[in-house]
Protein backbone atom coordinates (compact mmCIF):
# COMPACT_ATOMS: atom_id res chain seq x y z
CA UNK A 1 0.00 0.00 0.00
CA UNK A 2 1.39 3.55 -0.99
CA UNK A 3 -0.78 7.27 0.65
CA UNK A 4 0.08 10.16 -1.22
CA UNK A 5 -1.83 13.17 -0.03
CA UNK A 6 -2.19 16.43 -1.55
CA UNK A 7 -4.74 19.59 -0.88
CA UNK A 8 -6.70 20.78 -3.84
CA UNK A 9 -8.30 23.85 -1.88
CA UNK A 10 -9.26 23.17 1.73
CA UNK A 11 -9.86 19.52 -0.15
CA UNK A 12 -7.51 17.37 1.48
CA UNK A 13 -7.13 14.01 -0.80
CA UNK A 14 -5.51 11.07 0.42
CA UNK A 15 -4.56 8.41 -2.81
CA UNK A 16 -4.37 5.15 -1.69
CA UNK A 17 -2.94 1.97 -4.05
CA UNK A 18 -2.47 -1.51 -4.36
CA UNK A 19 -3.40 -3.35 -1.29
CA UNK A 20 -5.52 -2.25 2.06
CA UNK A 21 -5.30 -5.65 4.12
CA UNK A 22 -4.49 -6.61 7.48
CA UNK A 23 -0.57 -5.56 7.13
CA UNK A 24 -1.75 -2.30 5.86
CA UNK A 25 -4.97 -1.04 7.67
CA UNK A 26 -3.02 0.29 11.04
CA UNK A 27 -0.90 2.68 8.40
CA UNK A 28 -3.95 4.12 6.77
CA UNK A 29 -6.12 4.38 10.06
CA UNK A 30 -3.20 6.48 11.29
CA UNK A 31 -3.09 7.97 8.74
CA UNK A 32 -6.83 9.11 8.31
CA UNK A 33 -7.36 9.85 11.59
CA UNK A 34 -4.43 12.04 11.89
CA UNK A 35 -6.20 14.23 9.08
CA UNK A 36 -9.44 14.27 10.95
CA UNK A 37 -7.50 14.93 14.37
CA UNK A 38 -5.75 18.16 12.78
CA UNK A 39 -8.94 19.64 11.64
CA UNK A 40 -9.42 18.66 7.77
CA UNK A 41 -12.83 19.59 7.32
CA UNK A 42 -12.90 17.78 3.85
CA UNK A 43 -11.48 14.76 3.17
CA UNK A 44 -11.65 13.06 -0.42
CA UNK A 45 -10.28 9.60 -0.67
CA UNK A 46 -9.23 8.26 -3.73
CA UNK A 47 -9.21 4.77 -4.11
CA UNK A 48 -8.56 4.13 -8.16
CA UNK A 49 -5.35 2.62 -7.72
CA UNK A 50 -6.65 0.28 -4.76
CA UNK A 51 -6.31 -3.06 -6.32
CA UNK A 52 -7.22 -4.91 -2.90
CA UNK A 53 -9.36 -3.96 1.01
CA UNK A 54 -10.55 -6.51 3.11
CA UNK A 55 -12.83 -6.64 6.08
CA UNK A 56 -9.77 -4.41 7.72
CA UNK A 57 -9.00 -2.12 5.79
CA UNK A 58 -13.06 -1.61 5.28
CA UNK A 59 -13.51 -1.10 8.91
CA UNK A 60 -10.83 1.93 8.91
CA UNK A 61 -13.46 3.88 6.68
CA UNK A 62 -16.50 2.57 8.91
CA UNK A 63 -14.19 3.95 12.07
CA UNK A 64 -13.23 7.50 9.85
CA UNK A 65 -17.11 8.29 9.33
CA UNK A 66 -18.13 8.24 12.09
CA UNK A 67 -15.55 9.74 13.69
CA UNK A 68 -16.14 12.39 11.15
CA UNK A 69 -19.18 12.82 11.41
CA UNK A 70 -19.07 13.29 14.80
CA UNK A 71 -16.87 16.33 14.11
CA UNK A 72 -18.66 17.97 11.86
CA UNK A 73 -16.65 17.16 8.58
CA UNK A 74 -17.30 15.65 5.28
CA UNK A 75 -15.73 12.96 3.83
CA UNK A 76 -16.24 11.22 0.27
CA UNK A 77 -14.42 8.22 -1.37
CA UNK A 78 -14.21 8.42 -5.49
CA UNK A 79 -12.64 6.33 -8.56
CA UNK A 80 -13.49 2.76 -6.61
CA UNK A 81 -12.36 0.21 -9.26
CA UNK A 82 -15.56 -2.58 -9.84
CA UNK A 83 -14.32 -5.16 -7.95
CA UNK A 84 -13.82 -2.99 -4.89
CA UNK A 85 -17.09 -1.01 -5.46
CA UNK A 86 -18.90 -4.57 -5.34
CA UNK A 87 -16.98 -5.21 -1.87
CA UNK A 88 -18.38 -1.96 -0.27
CA UNK A 89 -21.98 -2.37 -1.67
CA UNK A 90 -22.02 -6.30 -0.39
CA UNK A 91 -21.18 -4.61 3.37
CA UNK A 92 -23.60 -0.99 2.72
CA UNK A 93 -21.38 1.45 2.95
CA UNK A 94 -22.75 2.73 -0.11
CA UNK A 95 -25.76 3.82 2.15
CA UNK A 96 -23.43 5.09 4.80
CA UNK A 97 -20.68 7.04 2.81
CA UNK A 98 -20.95 9.11 0.04
CA UNK A 99 -19.03 7.23 -3.31
CA UNK A 100 -18.71 9.22 -6.29
CA UNK A 101 -17.37 7.21 -9.36
CA UNK A 102 -14.26 10.44 -10.17
CA UNK A 103 -12.06 12.81 -8.85
CA UNK A 104 -13.61 15.63 -10.16
CA UNK A 105 -17.46 14.87 -8.69
CA UNK A 106 -15.45 13.99 -5.37
CA UNK A 107 -14.18 17.51 -5.56
CA UNK A 108 -17.45 18.95 -6.62
CA UNK A 109 -19.19 17.56 -3.74
CA UNK A 110 -17.15 18.74 -1.33
CA UNK A 111 -17.54 21.79 -2.21
CA UNK A 112 -20.79 21.81 -1.89
CA UNK A 113 -21.86 22.11 -5.72
CA UNK A 114 -24.09 19.08 -5.19
CA UNK A 115 -25.24 17.93 -2.11
CA UNK A 116 -23.40 15.40 -0.19
CA UNK A 117 -24.59 12.48 2.08
CA UNK B 1 -12.11 -19.99 -28.22
CA UNK B 2 -11.10 -17.80 -25.23
CA UNK B 3 -13.93 -19.46 -22.87
CA UNK B 4 -12.83 -22.99 -23.78
CA UNK B 5 -8.69 -22.07 -23.72
CA UNK B 6 -9.76 -21.00 -19.92
CA UNK B 7 -11.57 -24.64 -18.91
CA UNK B 8 -8.60 -26.49 -20.89
CA UNK B 9 -6.46 -26.44 -17.42
CA UNK B 10 -6.98 -27.16 -13.66
CA UNK B 11 -5.00 -27.45 -10.41
CA UNK B 12 -4.60 -27.29 -6.98
CA UNK B 13 -2.79 -25.62 -4.20
CA UNK B 14 -2.10 -26.40 -0.65
CA UNK B 15 -0.63 -23.93 1.23
CA UNK B 16 0.50 -24.65 5.10
CA UNK B 17 0.56 -21.33 7.55
CA UNK B 18 2.06 -20.74 10.55
CA UNK B 19 -1.10 -19.32 12.51
CA UNK B 20 0.25 -15.95 12.44
CA UNK B 21 -1.50 -12.78 10.76
CA UNK B 22 1.74 -11.70 9.25
CA UNK B 23 1.36 -14.68 6.79
CA UNK B 24 -1.82 -13.43 5.34
CA UNK B 25 0.40 -11.50 2.77
CA UNK B 26 1.99 -14.62 1.95
CA UNK B 27 -1.56 -16.17 1.46
CA UNK B 28 -2.77 -13.67 -0.75
CA UNK B 29 0.28 -13.30 -2.85
CA UNK B 30 -0.06 -17.17 -3.70
CA UNK B 31 -3.57 -17.32 -4.41
CA UNK B 32 -3.42 -14.53 -6.77
CA UNK B 33 -0.42 -15.92 -8.70
CA UNK B 34 -2.59 -19.55 -8.94
CA UNK B 35 -5.31 -17.18 -10.04
CA UNK B 36 -3.16 -15.29 -12.63
CA UNK B 37 -1.84 -18.91 -13.83
CA UNK B 38 -5.43 -20.18 -14.21
CA UNK B 39 -6.37 -17.03 -15.70
CA UNK B 40 -9.11 -16.47 -13.31
CA UNK B 41 -11.96 -13.40 -14.47
CA UNK B 42 -10.42 -10.42 -12.31
CA UNK B 43 -13.58 -10.34 -9.77
CA UNK B 44 -13.63 -14.00 -9.44
CA UNK B 45 -9.97 -13.76 -8.44
CA UNK B 46 -11.23 -11.14 -6.05
CA UNK B 47 -13.85 -13.36 -4.46
CA UNK B 48 -11.71 -16.31 -3.71
CA UNK B 49 -9.11 -14.20 -2.23
CA UNK B 50 -10.76 -12.00 0.04
CA UNK B 51 -13.11 -15.03 1.10
CA UNK B 52 -9.81 -17.41 1.89
CA UNK B 53 -8.08 -13.54 3.75
CA UNK B 54 -10.78 -13.47 6.02
CA UNK B 55 -11.57 -16.76 7.16
CA UNK B 56 -7.89 -17.77 7.37
CA UNK B 57 -7.63 -14.25 9.34
CA UNK B 58 -10.51 -15.52 11.88
CA UNK B 59 -8.52 -18.64 12.37
CA UNK B 60 -5.59 -16.76 13.51
CA UNK B 61 -7.19 -14.31 15.77
CA UNK B 62 -10.12 -16.53 17.25
CA UNK B 63 -8.85 -19.98 16.78
CA UNK B 64 -6.48 -20.73 19.12
CA UNK B 65 -5.33 -19.89 23.11
CA UNK B 66 -1.71 -19.79 21.94
CA UNK B 67 -1.40 -20.00 18.80
CA UNK B 68 2.19 -20.50 18.47
CA UNK B 69 3.12 -23.46 16.61
CA UNK B 70 -0.14 -23.80 14.68
CA UNK B 71 -0.68 -23.67 11.63
CA UNK B 72 -3.56 -22.95 8.94
CA UNK B 73 -4.16 -25.66 5.65
CA UNK B 74 -5.51 -23.68 3.07
CA UNK B 75 -6.26 -25.80 -0.54
CA UNK B 76 -7.69 -24.22 -3.71
CA UNK B 77 -8.52 -26.03 -7.04
CA UNK B 78 -9.54 -24.65 -10.32
CA UNK B 79 -11.65 -27.32 -12.10
CA UNK B 80 -15.03 -27.61 -13.83
CA UNK B 81 -15.25 -24.23 -14.55
CA UNK B 82 -15.49 -23.85 -10.76
CA UNK B 83 -13.11 -22.46 -8.49
CA UNK B 84 -12.74 -24.40 -4.98
CA UNK B 85 -11.39 -23.06 -1.50
CA UNK B 86 -10.69 -25.15 1.70
CA UNK B 87 -9.74 -24.08 5.31
CA UNK B 88 -8.61 -26.33 7.95
CA UNK B 89 -7.46 -25.79 11.34
CA UNK B 90 -7.35 -27.33 15.09
CA UNK B 91 -8.71 -24.17 16.67
CA UNK B 92 -11.27 -24.43 18.66
CA UNK B 93 -14.53 -25.85 17.33
CA UNK B 94 -16.39 -22.56 15.15
CA UNK B 95 -18.90 -22.59 12.48
CA UNK B 96 -19.03 -19.13 11.00
CA UNK B 97 -22.15 -20.46 9.06
CA UNK B 98 -24.45 -19.76 12.38
CA UNK B 99 -23.30 -16.33 12.78
CA UNK B 100 -25.82 -13.69 11.91
CA UNK B 101 -25.39 -11.26 9.15
CA UNK B 102 -24.78 -7.70 10.12
CA UNK B 103 -27.50 -5.12 10.24
CA UNK B 104 -26.54 -3.34 6.50
CA UNK B 105 -29.50 -0.83 6.92
CA UNK B 106 -28.15 0.61 9.83
CA UNK B 107 -27.21 4.53 10.13
CA UNK B 108 -24.00 5.17 10.02
CA UNK B 109 -23.67 5.94 13.99
CA UNK B 110 -24.91 2.13 14.85
CA UNK B 111 -23.31 0.46 12.58
CA UNK B 112 -20.66 -2.32 14.21
CA UNK B 113 -17.28 -2.41 13.81
CA UNK B 114 -17.16 -6.49 14.16
CA UNK B 115 -18.74 -8.74 11.80
CA UNK B 116 -17.80 -7.79 7.99
CA UNK B 117 -15.28 -10.75 7.26
CA UNK B 118 -17.48 -13.76 7.70
CA UNK B 119 -20.24 -11.75 5.91
CA UNK B 120 -18.22 -10.82 3.12
CA UNK B 121 -17.39 -14.48 2.53
CA UNK B 122 -20.67 -15.72 2.42
CA UNK B 123 -21.91 -13.09 0.26
CA UNK B 124 -18.73 -13.91 -2.21
CA UNK B 125 -19.11 -17.28 -2.70
CA UNK B 126 -21.85 -19.20 -4.18
CA UNK B 127 -21.43 -22.46 -1.51
CA UNK B 128 -20.12 -22.24 1.91
CA UNK B 129 -20.18 -25.25 3.94
CA UNK B 130 -18.49 -26.43 7.48
CA UNK B 131 -17.85 -29.64 9.02
CA UNK B 132 -16.18 -30.69 11.85
CA UNK B 133 -13.60 -33.63 11.55
CA UNK B 134 -10.67 -35.05 13.29
CA UNK B 135 -11.39 -32.39 15.54
CA UNK B 136 -10.70 -29.74 12.62
CA UNK B 137 -12.79 -27.33 11.56
CA UNK B 138 -13.22 -27.77 7.46
CA UNK B 139 -14.32 -24.43 6.01
CA UNK B 140 -14.97 -25.09 2.43
CA UNK B 141 -16.24 -22.60 -0.41
CA UNK B 142 -17.13 -22.66 -3.98
CA UNK B 143 -17.30 -20.11 -7.19
CA UNK B 144 -18.83 -20.56 -10.66
CA UNK B 145 -15.96 -19.15 -12.79
CA UNK B 146 -18.00 -16.61 -15.04
CA UNK C 1 13.61 -20.43 6.79
CA UNK C 2 13.76 -19.41 3.44
CA UNK C 3 14.39 -23.92 2.95
CA UNK C 4 11.13 -24.39 4.87
CA UNK C 5 8.78 -21.84 3.49
CA UNK C 6 9.14 -23.43 0.19
CA UNK C 7 8.18 -26.68 1.45
CA UNK C 8 5.22 -25.20 2.94
CA UNK C 9 3.13 -25.37 0.00
CA UNK C 10 2.59 -27.84 -3.07
CA UNK C 11 0.25 -27.92 -6.02
CA UNK C 12 -1.03 -29.44 -9.12
CA UNK C 13 -1.93 -28.47 -12.30
CA UNK C 14 -3.56 -30.18 -15.71
CA UNK C 15 -3.66 -28.96 -19.06
CA UNK C 16 -5.19 -30.34 -21.92
CA UNK C 17 -3.83 -29.85 -25.02
CA UNK C 18 -4.89 -29.71 -28.49
CA UNK C 19 -1.98 -32.06 -30.49
CA UNK C 20 -0.51 -28.96 -32.03
CA UNK C 21 2.97 -27.65 -31.96
CA UNK C 22 1.72 -24.40 -31.70
CA UNK C 23 0.88 -25.02 -28.27
CA UNK C 24 4.01 -25.89 -26.68
CA UNK C 25 4.11 -22.74 -26.30
CA UNK C 26 1.49 -22.24 -23.84
CA UNK C 27 2.61 -25.37 -22.19
CA UNK C 28 5.76 -23.87 -21.25
CA UNK C 29 4.04 -20.60 -20.33
CA UNK C 30 2.27 -22.42 -17.70
CA UNK C 31 4.60 -25.19 -16.88
CA UNK C 32 7.15 -21.74 -15.96
CA UNK C 33 4.03 -19.52 -14.13
CA UNK C 34 3.26 -23.22 -12.40
CA UNK C 35 6.89 -23.48 -10.88
CA UNK C 36 7.23 -19.42 -10.37
CA UNK C 37 4.24 -19.88 -8.21
CA UNK C 38 6.09 -22.82 -6.26
CA UNK C 39 9.50 -21.16 -5.92
CA UNK C 40 11.28 -24.02 -7.77
CA UNK C 41 15.14 -23.76 -8.07
CA UNK C 42 16.11 -22.01 -11.49
CA UNK C 43 17.69 -25.08 -12.80
CA UNK C 44 15.18 -27.89 -11.20
CA UNK C 45 12.18 -25.35 -13.03
CA UNK C 46 14.10 -25.74 -16.49
CA UNK C 47 14.73 -29.53 -16.40
CA UNK C 48 10.86 -30.03 -15.76
CA UNK C 49 9.88 -27.41 -18.30
CA UNK C 50 12.37 -28.95 -21.12
CA UNK C 51 11.39 -32.34 -19.92
CA UNK C 52 7.78 -31.52 -20.55
CA UNK C 53 8.48 -29.97 -23.43
CA UNK C 54 10.28 -32.61 -25.37
CA UNK C 55 7.72 -35.69 -24.50
CA UNK C 56 4.55 -33.70 -25.52
CA UNK C 57 6.45 -32.43 -28.81
CA UNK C 58 6.67 -36.07 -29.27
CA UNK C 59 3.15 -36.78 -28.91
CA UNK C 60 2.70 -34.20 -30.97
CA UNK C 61 4.81 -35.09 -33.83
CA UNK C 62 4.57 -38.52 -34.05
CA UNK C 63 2.08 -39.99 -31.89
CA UNK C 64 -0.61 -40.14 -33.81
CA UNK C 65 -1.70 -40.30 -38.09
CA UNK C 66 -3.45 -37.89 -37.88
CA UNK C 67 -3.22 -35.35 -34.98
CA UNK C 68 -6.62 -33.20 -35.36
CA UNK C 69 -8.59 -33.60 -32.67
CA UNK C 70 -6.38 -35.55 -30.63
CA UNK C 71 -5.57 -33.72 -27.24
CA UNK C 72 -2.47 -34.55 -24.65
CA UNK C 73 -2.66 -34.29 -21.11
CA UNK C 74 0.15 -32.63 -18.72
CA UNK C 75 0.28 -32.95 -14.51
CA UNK C 76 3.07 -31.63 -12.78
CA UNK C 77 3.06 -31.63 -9.14
CA UNK C 78 4.89 -30.47 -6.24
CA UNK C 79 4.82 -31.94 -3.00
CA UNK C 80 7.79 -33.83 -0.62
CA UNK C 81 10.45 -32.00 -2.25
CA UNK C 82 9.83 -33.67 -5.68
CA UNK C 83 8.42 -31.71 -8.95
CA UNK C 84 6.73 -34.62 -11.20
CA UNK C 85 5.16 -34.79 -14.30
CA UNK C 86 3.24 -37.06 -16.02
CA UNK C 87 2.24 -36.92 -20.24
CA UNK C 88 -0.56 -39.10 -21.09
CA UNK C 89 -1.70 -39.56 -24.74
CA UNK C 90 -3.93 -41.86 -26.78
CA UNK C 91 -1.60 -41.97 -29.64
CA UNK C 92 0.23 -45.10 -31.16
CA UNK C 93 2.64 -47.67 -28.43
CA UNK C 94 5.42 -45.69 -27.83
CA UNK C 95 7.88 -46.32 -25.18
CA UNK C 96 11.03 -43.79 -25.28
CA UNK C 97 12.43 -45.79 -22.60
CA UNK C 98 13.84 -48.20 -25.29
CA UNK C 99 15.35 -45.65 -27.83
CA UNK C 100 19.00 -46.03 -27.63
CA UNK C 101 20.85 -43.12 -26.57
CA UNK C 102 22.67 -40.82 -29.08
CA UNK C 103 26.45 -41.34 -29.99
CA UNK C 104 27.94 -38.19 -28.34
CA UNK C 105 31.55 -38.71 -28.39
CA UNK C 106 30.96 -38.97 -32.48
CA UNK C 107 32.31 -36.46 -34.04
CA UNK C 108 31.04 -33.41 -35.69
CA UNK C 109 30.32 -34.48 -39.09
CA UNK C 110 29.18 -38.24 -37.84
CA UNK C 111 26.58 -36.26 -35.39
CA UNK C 112 23.08 -36.91 -35.94
CA UNK C 113 20.45 -34.60 -36.08
CA UNK C 114 17.49 -36.51 -34.14
CA UNK C 115 17.17 -38.43 -30.85
CA UNK C 116 18.47 -35.69 -28.78
CA UNK C 117 14.95 -35.01 -27.05
CA UNK C 118 14.58 -38.41 -25.44
CA UNK C 119 18.14 -38.34 -24.28
CA UNK C 120 17.34 -34.68 -22.82
CA UNK C 121 14.74 -35.87 -20.80
CA UNK C 122 16.41 -38.79 -19.41
CA UNK C 123 19.09 -36.32 -18.75
CA UNK C 124 17.26 -34.07 -16.80
CA UNK C 125 14.86 -36.50 -14.55
CA UNK C 126 15.71 -38.18 -11.58
CA UNK C 127 13.43 -41.22 -12.67
CA UNK C 128 11.39 -41.48 -15.99
CA UNK C 129 9.23 -43.99 -15.96
CA UNK C 130 6.32 -45.88 -19.54
CA UNK C 131 2.82 -47.82 -19.12
CA UNK C 132 0.63 -48.45 -21.55
CA UNK C 133 -2.76 -48.11 -20.23
CA UNK C 134 -6.03 -48.08 -21.49
CA UNK C 135 -4.93 -47.69 -24.83
CA UNK C 136 -2.77 -44.67 -23.48
CA UNK C 137 0.76 -44.04 -23.39
CA UNK C 138 1.51 -42.40 -19.62
CA UNK C 139 5.25 -41.31 -19.11
CA UNK C 140 5.98 -39.85 -15.29
CA UNK C 141 9.17 -38.39 -14.59
CA UNK C 142 10.28 -36.48 -11.42
CA UNK C 143 12.93 -34.49 -9.85
CA UNK C 144 13.82 -34.16 -6.58
CA UNK C 145 14.28 -30.23 -5.75
CA UNK C 146 17.46 -29.02 -4.49
CA UNK D 1 13.02 -14.82 -29.00
CA UNK D 2 14.91 -12.09 -30.81
CA UNK D 3 18.07 -11.88 -32.75
CA UNK D 4 20.49 -8.61 -32.63
CA UNK D 5 23.42 -9.06 -35.67
CA UNK D 6 26.51 -6.88 -34.96
CA UNK D 7 30.04 -6.31 -37.09
CA UNK D 8 33.12 -6.36 -34.70
CA UNK D 9 35.96 -6.16 -37.18
CA UNK D 10 35.06 -9.15 -39.14
CA UNK D 11 33.48 -10.98 -36.81
CA UNK D 12 29.66 -11.33 -37.24
CA UNK D 13 27.98 -11.27 -33.84
CA UNK D 14 24.23 -12.82 -33.22
CA UNK D 15 23.08 -12.47 -29.76
CA UNK D 16 20.04 -14.21 -29.17
CA UNK D 17 17.45 -13.56 -26.50
CA UNK D 18 14.54 -15.29 -24.41
CA UNK D 19 13.54 -18.84 -25.79
CA UNK D 20 14.64 -21.22 -28.60
CA UNK D 21 12.37 -23.75 -29.32
CA UNK D 22 9.87 -24.77 -31.69
CA UNK D 23 8.20 -21.98 -32.05
CA UNK D 24 11.59 -19.78 -32.94
CA UNK D 25 14.26 -22.38 -34.35
CA UNK D 26 13.13 -21.75 -37.62
CA UNK D 27 13.42 -18.11 -37.78
CA UNK D 28 17.24 -18.90 -35.98
CA UNK D 29 18.19 -21.30 -38.48
CA UNK D 30 17.33 -18.39 -41.41
CA UNK D 31 19.46 -16.02 -39.70
CA UNK D 32 22.28 -18.23 -38.57
CA UNK D 33 22.59 -20.35 -41.76
CA UNK D 34 22.29 -16.49 -44.31
CA UNK D 35 25.40 -15.59 -42.42
CA UNK D 36 27.13 -19.08 -43.61
CA UNK D 37 25.81 -18.39 -47.38
CA UNK D 38 26.29 -15.13 -47.63
CA UNK D 39 30.12 -15.59 -46.84
CA UNK D 40 30.84 -14.94 -43.25
CA UNK D 41 33.85 -16.78 -41.89
CA UNK D 42 33.79 -15.70 -38.26
CA UNK D 43 30.64 -16.05 -36.55
CA UNK D 44 29.88 -15.74 -32.76
CA UNK D 45 26.82 -16.09 -31.21
CA UNK D 46 26.33 -14.58 -27.72
CA UNK D 47 23.60 -16.90 -25.83
CA UNK D 48 24.37 -14.24 -23.33
CA UNK D 49 20.59 -13.06 -22.95
CA UNK D 50 19.14 -16.67 -24.19
CA UNK D 51 16.92 -18.61 -20.89
CA UNK D 52 15.75 -21.07 -22.95
CA UNK D 53 16.65 -23.75 -25.29
CA UNK D 54 15.08 -26.98 -26.49
CA UNK D 55 16.08 -30.10 -28.86
CA UNK D 56 14.41 -27.96 -31.88
CA UNK D 57 16.84 -25.19 -31.16
CA UNK D 58 19.84 -27.12 -30.46
CA UNK D 59 19.46 -28.77 -33.73
CA UNK D 60 19.75 -25.68 -35.16
CA UNK D 61 23.26 -25.19 -33.33
CA UNK D 62 24.54 -28.53 -34.83
CA UNK D 63 23.37 -27.74 -38.34
CA UNK D 64 25.13 -24.30 -38.56
CA UNK D 65 28.06 -26.12 -37.46
CA UNK D 66 28.21 -28.52 -39.35
CA UNK D 67 27.78 -26.13 -42.70
CA UNK D 68 30.33 -24.11 -41.22
CA UNK D 69 32.65 -26.47 -41.14
CA UNK D 70 31.97 -27.51 -44.69
CA UNK D 71 32.24 -23.93 -45.85
CA UNK D 72 35.88 -23.50 -43.82
CA UNK D 73 34.18 -20.69 -41.66
CA UNK D 74 34.76 -20.71 -37.75
CA UNK D 75 31.99 -20.75 -34.44
CA UNK D 76 32.04 -19.93 -32.05
CA UNK D 77 29.30 -19.94 -28.63
CA UNK D 78 29.68 -17.56 -25.67
CA UNK D 79 28.17 -16.26 -22.17
CA UNK D 80 25.26 -19.34 -21.75
CA UNK D 81 23.86 -19.23 -18.79
CA UNK D 82 24.70 -21.87 -16.53
CA UNK D 83 21.46 -23.72 -16.99
CA UNK D 84 21.68 -23.44 -21.11
CA UNK D 85 25.60 -24.63 -21.37
CA UNK D 86 24.01 -27.53 -18.73
CA UNK D 87 22.07 -28.66 -21.23
CA UNK D 88 24.64 -28.28 -24.23
CA UNK D 89 27.36 -30.18 -22.00
CA UNK D 90 23.95 -32.76 -21.53
CA UNK D 91 24.21 -33.78 -25.12
CA UNK D 92 28.02 -33.22 -25.56
CA UNK D 93 28.22 -30.21 -27.75
CA UNK D 94 31.02 -28.96 -25.75
CA UNK D 95 33.22 -31.38 -27.50
CA UNK D 96 32.02 -30.26 -30.39
CA UNK D 97 31.47 -26.68 -30.46
CA UNK D 98 33.73 -24.04 -29.39
CA UNK D 99 31.93 -22.75 -26.18
CA UNK D 100 33.55 -20.27 -24.04
CA UNK D 101 32.35 -18.00 -20.87
CA UNK D 102 32.44 -14.39 -22.15
CA UNK D 103 31.95 -12.33 -25.19
CA UNK D 104 35.35 -10.67 -24.94
CA UNK D 105 36.95 -14.61 -24.95
CA UNK D 106 34.22 -15.53 -28.06
CA UNK D 107 36.31 -12.55 -30.23
CA UNK D 108 39.47 -13.46 -29.26
CA UNK D 109 39.27 -17.20 -29.95
CA UNK D 110 37.78 -15.90 -33.66
CA UNK D 111 40.60 -13.65 -34.20
CA UNK D 112 43.04 -16.24 -33.80
CA UNK D 113 44.67 -15.10 -30.44
CA UNK D 114 43.55 -18.25 -29.05
CA UNK D 115 43.48 -21.60 -30.96
CA UNK D 116 39.83 -22.70 -31.63
CA UNK D 117 38.07 -25.76 -31.67
N1 LIG E 1 -12.29 -19.27 13.74
C1 LIG E 1 -13.00 -18.66 14.72
N2 LIG E 1 -12.97 -19.14 15.96
C2 LIG E 1 -13.69 -18.54 16.93
N3 LIG E 1 -14.44 -17.42 16.74
C3 LIG E 1 -14.50 -16.90 15.53
C4 LIG E 1 -13.79 -17.47 14.46
N4 LIG E 1 -14.05 -16.73 13.35
C5 LIG E 1 -14.86 -15.74 13.71
N5 LIG E 1 -15.16 -15.81 15.02
C6 LIG E 1 -16.07 -14.92 15.74
O1 LIG E 1 -16.99 -14.38 14.82
C7 LIG E 1 -16.98 -12.95 14.87
C8 LIG E 1 -17.26 -12.33 13.53
O2 LIG E 1 -16.18 -12.52 12.65
P1 LIG E 1 -16.01 -11.62 11.36
O3 LIG E 1 -17.30 -11.60 10.61
O4 LIG E 1 -14.84 -12.08 10.61
O5 LIG E 1 -15.77 -10.13 11.87
P2 LIG E 1 -14.71 -9.56 12.90
O6 LIG E 1 -13.53 -10.45 12.94
O7 LIG E 1 -14.39 -8.22 12.36
O8 LIG E 1 -15.43 -9.46 14.21
C9 LIG E 1 -15.61 -12.60 15.43
O9 LIG E 1 -15.61 -11.35 16.09
C10 LIG E 1 -15.34 -13.75 16.38
O10 LIG E 1 -15.93 -13.51 17.63
N1 LIG F 1 5.38 -40.39 -29.03
C1 LIG F 1 6.08 -40.99 -30.00
N2 LIG F 1 5.47 -41.85 -30.85
C2 LIG F 1 6.18 -42.46 -31.82
N3 LIG F 1 7.49 -42.30 -32.05
C3 LIG F 1 8.17 -41.45 -31.24
C4 LIG F 1 7.51 -40.78 -30.19
N4 LIG F 1 8.42 -40.01 -29.53
C5 LIG F 1 9.59 -40.21 -30.16
N5 LIG F 1 9.46 -41.09 -31.20
C6 LIG F 1 10.55 -41.57 -32.06
O1 LIG F 1 11.76 -41.45 -31.33
C7 LIG F 1 12.73 -40.70 -32.08
C8 LIG F 1 13.65 -39.92 -31.16
O2 LIG F 1 12.96 -38.86 -30.54
P1 LIG F 1 13.75 -37.63 -29.91
O3 LIG F 1 14.80 -38.17 -29.01
O4 LIG F 1 12.77 -36.72 -29.27
O5 LIG F 1 14.48 -36.90 -31.11
P2 LIG F 1 13.91 -36.33 -32.48
O6 LIG F 1 12.46 -36.01 -32.30
O7 LIG F 1 14.74 -35.13 -32.72
O8 LIG F 1 14.18 -37.41 -33.48
C9 LIG F 1 11.88 -39.83 -32.99
O9 LIG F 1 12.60 -39.46 -34.14
C10 LIG F 1 10.71 -40.72 -33.30
O10 LIG F 1 11.01 -41.60 -34.36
Amino acid sequence: MQIQEEKIGDVLVLTISEHLDSSTCNAFENRLLGTIDRGEKKILVNCGPLEYVNSAGLKVFLIAAKQIETVGAKLVLCALSPSVLMIFEMIGFNRIMKIVPTHEEGLRALNGEVATA
Amino acid sequence: MLKQEGAMHEGTITVRLPADVKEIERLNRLVRQFGELHELPLRTLYGMNLALDEAVTNVILYGFDNPAGQEVKVCVEVADSEVRGEVTDAGREFNPLTVPPPNLAAPLEERELGGLGIHLLRSLMDKVTYRRENAKNVLTMSKRIR
